[in-house]
């Protein structure tokens, strides 16, 4: 049987290599969104495992509104993405330092 | 048996492809390689009797998100060897956070049991269970006005993205029909007076 | 009653506010006539309250005129205690007063604050009549402020003068010195006998003298001898003892009528009446009167030497004042109250006469104070000669004269006391006499005989002074020779204070003394006899030999005793410390203060300091703003690493 | 609680209405002065009733209003004036006439706003001295700032930033500690009524906390030694007018903070405390007298001669404890917080007058520093004689305002210590000499230079300001009893109120 430890704990897994992954492609600010999502979708499954093993719908609701939220941001971070790119003709991370202090 | 099979196949798959995202040197690849992960997390989630999830993932994620992301990507034109450059002088770090991360996660989920609860299983589902069914009561009785805000947030996010990626052209020559209505002769048209000339 | 003697204490107030708000309208004659108006009908009045206290044996008045205020249970009145100490005391003050404002006409005839004058000498009387009425602290006090007030706005009178305002301000900070400890004095009156009423305080003074006052863990004073301590620190201030008498020879850059009004005949002796009216609380401290002894005894013999070396009239005449008010100290000392009150009085009259009497020199010689430029007066203004002669003689206790009696019954009293300093008291004011006679006769011969040192235009013009100041100074000499000879009964050895006046039986020398007066004739027959007056005599002599008939000798014997004219000139050095140490100290201590307490510590140190801190730590902390995303999202990454760790060390 | 009608609302209100009205109608510059004139003489005719229907022989608040307000933190409108507020809120209405009429010519730039902002500003201050509730208190307290700040910040001298900054930042920084005192309290009672926090059962930390953050709102307001420095700058930068209000009454809101939040709420938190509070106004009387005595700018020595005597205040609210520790006895105590409102009251004459004193002669000359002063009196006779008077007022003669707090406050202080009543009593030279040695070097000599013999003398206007203050300070001075009549209920009650541990049984 699939114990609920099974999928948490691939779903720290999966978190783990989103992170890896936000370091190793620090320059490549489609890779790091690429992470993001892979993040959320790990965070998803945790819902979506807890919602199953406890046997309540609001975590399922729950991962609607996140994929939603998720849609909504790749959307405006790809747009911003596109500007930036435009304005630079880079989408090199390090080149995106003005909001240093 | 058989789904925990099934399980732990797509399970492999899921952390192959989710590696390969981050590993891959194009980000083309890395983009397939996402739809592929999000083709076993849909997998997984289908196992997991979360049948609407799994298939909105796959429709909305896989069909429109990802579609975007491929999109971005090859429209713009990246130097891929430029991004790459430094990667490797990380790594250790990225994998002592990572590794950390695992191992503080899988302590508390393994060997601390999450207070007993991670060695639970499923419970039966009804014969007539239907989780799309499940998920719109709750969506539309108890959860109405969330999804309305999740409404509103898509339209303000879609709205965002045309006005960020909007491009006014300079030197078009639209025309302004108020302008031309309003005109006056006088505007346009300048009598002026002369003395007259004699020839020289 | 009462509305006669608020009459008397605000008939001045009145005619002191029209001529000071409305001076202009009222002219020069309005202003004079008001105000001595004012005090005329004061004067009437004063003596008629003295006479109905004395011989018409009316009682005692004591009562509220309106409450000031509440609070705490306290109340605090504006009232009158009328019995025979004020009743006296209003008499002399009305009447010289009076004198100084016919006198005034003359002396400040061409002065463009005339009316300014009058304003200011009316709202003193009634300052001053305020603080010898009063029947409590806070009134006496207010009084007591109120002269001091006065009198620093007539010592700047001629405010354009340096002198004159370094004066006033110099006098008022030393009175001011003198009323902190009086604040304190009276402070420690409300504090052990809960209230502010001389009748009840004087009733529960048993409560002072039963009570300790821990002024640090191991020092533990009685309660009285501090309070009485504090109280005679401001008479010190007041009545200019040493140390606080810096300001009264400064005070002289006032015009002449005040110098005999307030600083000679009234304001000063304020603090005279203030420790006799006291008496009930001063008997029952030994050591506070021993204070009072030997600060008194001091001032009179060293103040007076100063009066030998000066050559300023007027501040001969002040220096004489100074030790004259040693004098009275040292009777308020040795519990002799009515001696002290006595020669208070004979003092009032003579000294006011003396002051007028320079001042209608100083108008004759056009207003030139220095003695060496004088000489020869004798035969230009005959009355101002007999005048100033009589008060002369007065002053040094020519047998007779009102300052002889009272004098005289001082030293007797300071000889029969065996009080701690006594001894030292009775050579200070034995000798005094000679030195009394010295710089007095110095003075009156350097002024009024021998030759005639001027220069040859104001040698043209010298005068006999108009009526308006010869008539007061022959009104003041009558008292000052005469007053003596029924006065000296009734006011030392009679019962004439009856309870206005506290003495306990063991310290009653005037007592002893009297138990050897037989009237005042055979009083002044014994005194030939006795050593003061042939100190006096000697002192006379000295001076004739030196200033008249030898002024060479004068010289040598400055030369011979350099250091000593040395020490004299500078006046002890009192004010070389004052002004160089004691003003330095203050002013850079305030400096100091501010640039170092405020500026560095306070301003750059704490206040913009922590902005700099702030400023900073903001300047470390904007490293880590870096402006990458991944910087960002490591910091987040660390977070929630340590965020789990944090879970993992918990559980 | 008796009610009172709406005569306090208005109190409040009418002259922060009429200030707005004074912003609207401002174009004009002559209808904006006499509209602030009106609305200000408004509010003083309207502030006499307080006075003359006054209950004096009670402690209970008078003029009561009450209505709901914000309801979901249970705040309520709830107004009210007793003994020791009354006194403030009517130096409040006759200091704003003052200051209008004496500001009539002064100004000129964005004469209106300058006017509507002292509106305001009276509106808001005697909202504070009436509000009854925590919440309501703060507004008022925080909001008062407002035209403050703009008053120096823009109508100020040259380092009018600097000045409003520190001023702001001081006062703010303090204000915020007490606000969450307030927070606190409301979250242990469920109200934000004072009489409640009054009543309301304390542990002693829990006072301690509470006492401190009370004292860091009041004592930067008083201000105590040693957060006293914006006061100096403030009122060097700020206008005539602004520096007024600063030392009039400004500085009272400390006291009266003091008085009706430190020593009610947290009496046991006051009474371990006491050394601080006293030992801090010591300090303020002897170093700030001697640091007065260094200074060379008039407005400056003003400034300092005030933190001196606001030091008297504080140290007669505070002297109650140690009376009670050495003579185990409470008479003393409410003579001490007598001593302490009138010198608070006098205070706000006195000093007023001598900053519209300088401000009279800056009109004139346009210089602050005393050195470009001297020999004034020959040019300026009559404001010659105003000024010293306002000088011996200010140095404490009897007779004057001046004399009464202090000496009842010395009184007081000697029955806790001889060596308190010592020091506090330095003031008695201290303060003669700074404000007499200034009144020689400006007001006394020869004419210094052409500047001062060009001088004119007063105009009616002026006269009458200071004339009327000169007025107010003689009748204070020769008697206050109707004065002390009228506090003696709260003062009592508030001795009472000393006495009793609230620290929960």
């Amino acid at each position: 049987m699939i114990t609920l430890n099974y999928v948490l704990t691939l779903s720290a897994i999966l978190f783990a290599i989103a992170v890896a992954g936000v370091f190793l492609n620090r320059r490549n600010i489609i890779v790091l969104l690429m992470c993001i999502e892979l993040m959320l979708l790990a965070v998803n499954f945790n819902f979506v495992a807890f919602s199953r093993y406890l046997g309540d719908i609001g975590g399922q609701i729950f991962v609607f509104f996140i994929l939603t939220v998720a849609a909504a941001e790749a959307a405006i971070g790809l747009a911003i993405l596109v500007v930036v790119f435009r304005e630079r003709r880079s989408i090199e991370v390090e080149d995106l330092d003005t909001l240093q202090g | 048996m058989f789904p925990t099979i099934l399980f732990f196949t797509f399970a492999a798959t899921l952390i192959a492809a989710a590696l390969g995202v981050i590993l891959a040197r194009n980000p083309v690849y890395s983009a397939l390689l996402l739809v592929l992960c999000f083709f076993n997390s849909a997998v997984i989630w289908l196992l997991l009797d979360a049948e609407f999830l799994g298939i909105v993932l796959v429709l909305v994620y896989v069909g429109a998100v990802m579609v975007l992301f491929l999109f971005v990507v090859m429209m713009l034109d990246i130097n891929l060897a430029e991004l790459r450059k430094g990667l490797a002088s990380y790594w250790p770090l990225a994998v002592a956070i990572a590794g950390f991360v695992v191992f503080a996660m899988i302590n508390i989920i393994v060997v601390k049991h999450l207070g007993g609860m991670s060695m639970r299983t499923a419970p039966a589902l009804a014969a007539n269970y239907s989780n799309t069914r499940e998920l719109g009561t709750a969506l539309f009785t108890r959860y109405a006005y969330p999804a309305q805000i999740a409404a509103v947030i898509l339209l303000v996010a879609s709205v965002a993205a045309i006005v960020l990626t909007l491009r006014r052209r300079t030197g078009g020559k639209p025309q302004n029909i108020a302008q031309q209505v309003a005109v006056r002769a006088k505007d346009r048209v300048r009598i002026v007076k002369m003395a007259s000339e004699k020839r020289p | 009653m009462q509305s006669i003697y608020l009459t008397i204490a605000l008939a001045p107030l009145v005619a002191a506010v029209i001529a000071g708000l409305f001076g202009k309208s009222i002219g020069r004659a309005g202003a004079h006539s008001i105000t001595i108006l004012g005090v005329g009908i004061s004067c009437i009045l004063s003596c008629y309250v003295l006479y109905q206290i004395v011989f018409a044996g009316q009682a005692p008045f004591n009562g509220a005129v309106y409450t000031w205020l509440v609070s705490d249970g306290v109340t605090m009145d504006v009232g009158f205690l009328i019995d025979r100490l004020s009743a006296l005391m209003m008499v002399v003050v009305t009447f010289v007063s009076l004198m100084v404002h016919v006198y005034t006409i003359g002396y400040m005839h061409d002065d463009a604050g005339y009316q300014r004058f009058f304003s200011y000498i009316s709202l003193f009387t009634f300052s001053m009549l305020m603080l010898v009425m009063s029947n409590n602290f806070v009134q006496l006090f207010f009084g007591w402020e109120a002269v001091g007030v006065v009198s620093y706005l007539l010592i700047g009178f001629w405010y354009t003068r340096p002198t004159a305002i370094f004066a006033n301000l110099k006098a008022f900070l030393v009175n001011r010195v003198g009323d902190f400890g009086f604040v304190l004095g009276i402070a420690a009156v409300l504090r052990y006998t809960g209230s502010m009423d001389y009748a009840t305080v004087f009733a529960h003074a048993d409560q002072i003298a039963a009570a300790q006052i821990h002024v640090s863990s191991s020092i533990v004073w009685p309660a009285i001898t501090f309070t009485c301590i504090c109280l005679f620190v401001g008479a010190m201030g007041k009545s200019a003892q040493v140390p606080l008498h810096v300001w009264l020879p400064d005070s002289m850059e006032g015009p002449t009528p005040i110098s005999a009004l307030i600083h000679a005949a009234t304001m000063v002796t304020a603090g005279i009446f203030m420790v006799a009216r006291m008496s009930p609380l001063f008997e029952l401290s030994e050591t506070a009167l021993s204070t009072v002894l030997i600060i008194g005894s001091t001032t009179a013999f060293f103040m007076g030497l100063l009066g030998i070396v000066n050559n300023d009239i007027k501040r001969v005449v002040a220096y004489s004042t100074l030790s004259q008010l040693g004098y009275m100290t040292v009777a308020l000392g040795v519990s002799a109250y009515s001696a002290g009150i006595f020669h208070l009085m004979t003092h009032a009259f003579f000294k006011a006469l003396l002051f007028l009497a320079a001042g209608s020199v100083i108008m004759a010689m056009h207003h030139e104070q220095d003695m060496r430029k004088m000489g020869g007066l004798k035969k230009y203004m005959p009355i101002t000669y007999w005048t100033c002669l009589v008060g002369s003689l007065a002053l040094i206790g020519f047998p007779g004269s009102s300052g002889f009696f009272s004098k005289d019954a001082l030293i007797d009293a300071v000889h029969e006391s065996h009080r701690t300093g006594s001894g030292y008291a009775y050579f200070c004011v034995l000798t005094g006499v000679f030195i009394t006679a010295l710089y007095t006769f110095r003075m009156f011969f350097m002024t009024f005989e021998g030759k005639e040192r001027m220069d040859h235009h104001t040698q043209e013009h010298l005068h006999e002074s108009p009526w308006v100041v010869t008539v007061p100074l022959i009104l003041l000499a009558i008292p000052s020779a005469l007053i003596g000879w029924f006065a000296v009964k009734p006011v030392l050895f009679g019962d004439y204070f009856g309870g206005a006046i506290h003495v306990l039986p063991a310290n009653d020398v005037l007592g002893r003394v009297g138990e050897e007066f037989h009237g005042s004739g055979a009083f002044v027959w014994s005194a030939l006899t006795a050593l003061p007056v042939w100190f006096a005599a000697l002192g006379v002599f000295t001076a004739w030999v030196f200033f008249l008939k030898r002024p060479d000798l004068a010289d040598s014997a400055e030369r011979r005793f350099k250091w000593l004219h040395t020490i004299l000139v500078n006046k002890y050095g009192f004010d070389w410390f004052n002004e160089h140490v004691i003003m330095v100290a203050a002013r850079a201590l305030g400096g100091g203060l501010w640039r170092f307490g405020d500026q560095i510590v306070i301003d750059e140190g704490l206040v913009n300091g922590s902005a700099r801190t702030v400023g900073w730590l903001g300047s470390v902390m904007r490293y880590a703003q870096s402006g990458y995303l991944y910087h960002y999202a490591f910091a987040m990454i660390l977070g929630l690493a340590s965020f789990l760790l944090w879970i993992l060390w918990r559980t | 609680m008796m009610s009172g009608g709406y005569l306090l609302s208005l109190l409040i209100w009418l002259p922060i209405v009429g200030g707005f009205a004074v912003l609207f109608f401002g174009d004009r510059v002559l209808v904006a002065k006499w509209l602030s004139l009106i609305v200000s003489g408004l509010s003083l005719v309207l502030s006499v009733p307080l006075w003359t229907s006054f209950k004096t022989g009670t402690a209970a608040m008078q003029f009561v209003e009450r209505s709901p307000w914000i309801s979901t933190i249970h705040s309520e409108y709830y107004i009210g004036v007793d003994g020791i507020s009354m006194p403030l809120i009517l130096l409040t209405t006759f200091t704003t006439v003052l200051i209008v009429i004496a500001s009539w010519t002064n100004v000129e730039k964005r004469v209106a706003q300058y006017f509507a902002a002292f509106l305001i500003l009276e509106g808001l201050m005697i909202g504070v001295f009436a509000a009854l509730d925590g919440v309501l208190f703060y507004v008022f307290w925080e909001a008062m700032l407002i035209p403050m700040f703009i008053i120096i910040g823009v109508w100020g001298g040259p380092r009018r930033v600097y000045a409003t900054i520190k001023f702001f930042l001081y006062t703010f920084i303090g204000s915020l500690l007490m606000l969450v005192a307030l927070i606190y309290m409301y979250l242990k009672s469920g109200s934000y009524e004072l009489a409640v926090f009054q009543h309301m059962p304390l542990t002693l930390t829990e006072q301690t906390f509470i006492f401190l953050a009370f004292f860091a709102a009041f004592a930067v307001k008083v201000p105590m030694w040693p957060v006293h420095t914006w006061l100096p700058d403030a009122h060097v930068e700020a206008p005539t007018g602004g520096s007024v209000v600063l030392a009039a009454i400004m500085l009272k809101m400390g006291g009266y903070g003091f008085l009706r939040f430190s020593l009610p709420i947290a009496p046991d938190a006051s009474r371990e405390l006491d050394w601080l509070i006293i030992g801090l106004s010591l300090i303020a009387v002897v170093y700030i007298g001697f640091v007065a005595l260094a200074q060379r700018d008039m407005k400056k020595l003003i400034a300092y001669s005030s933190i001196a005597h606001m030091g008297f205040v504080t140290l007669g609210m505070f002297i109650g404890f140690q009376i009670v520790a050495a003579t185990g006895r409470t008479s003393g105590i409410s003579m001490g917080l007598d001593g302490a409102i009138v010198q608070m009251l006098s205070h706000g004459l006195v000093s007023g007058a001598m900053f519209l004193c300088v401000g009279v002669m800056y009109d004139r000359v346009h210089s602050r520093e005393i050195s470009a002063y001297g020999g004034v009196i020959n040019t300026m006779p009559k404001f010659a004689a105003f000024m010293v008077l306002f000088a011996l007022a200010n140095s404490g003669l009897p007779g004057t305002s001046g004399f009464i707090g202090e000496f009842m406050v010395i009184l007081a202080s000697f029955k806790a210590n001889v060596w308190y009543a010592f020091l506090a009593a330095t003031i008695l030279v201290l303060g003669a000499a700074y404000t007499l040695w200034l009144v020689k070097r400006v007001i006394f000599g020869e004419v210094a230079n052409d500047k001062v013999a060009a001088l004119k003398d007063l105009n009616g206007r002026e006269f009458l300001v200071l004339g009327v203050l000169a007025a107010a300070v003689l009748l204070v001075g020769l008697w206050p009893a109707p004065l002390l009549d009228v506090m003696r209920a709260s003062t009592q009650q508030l001795a009472q109120q000393l006495l009793v541990s609230k620290i929960a049984p």
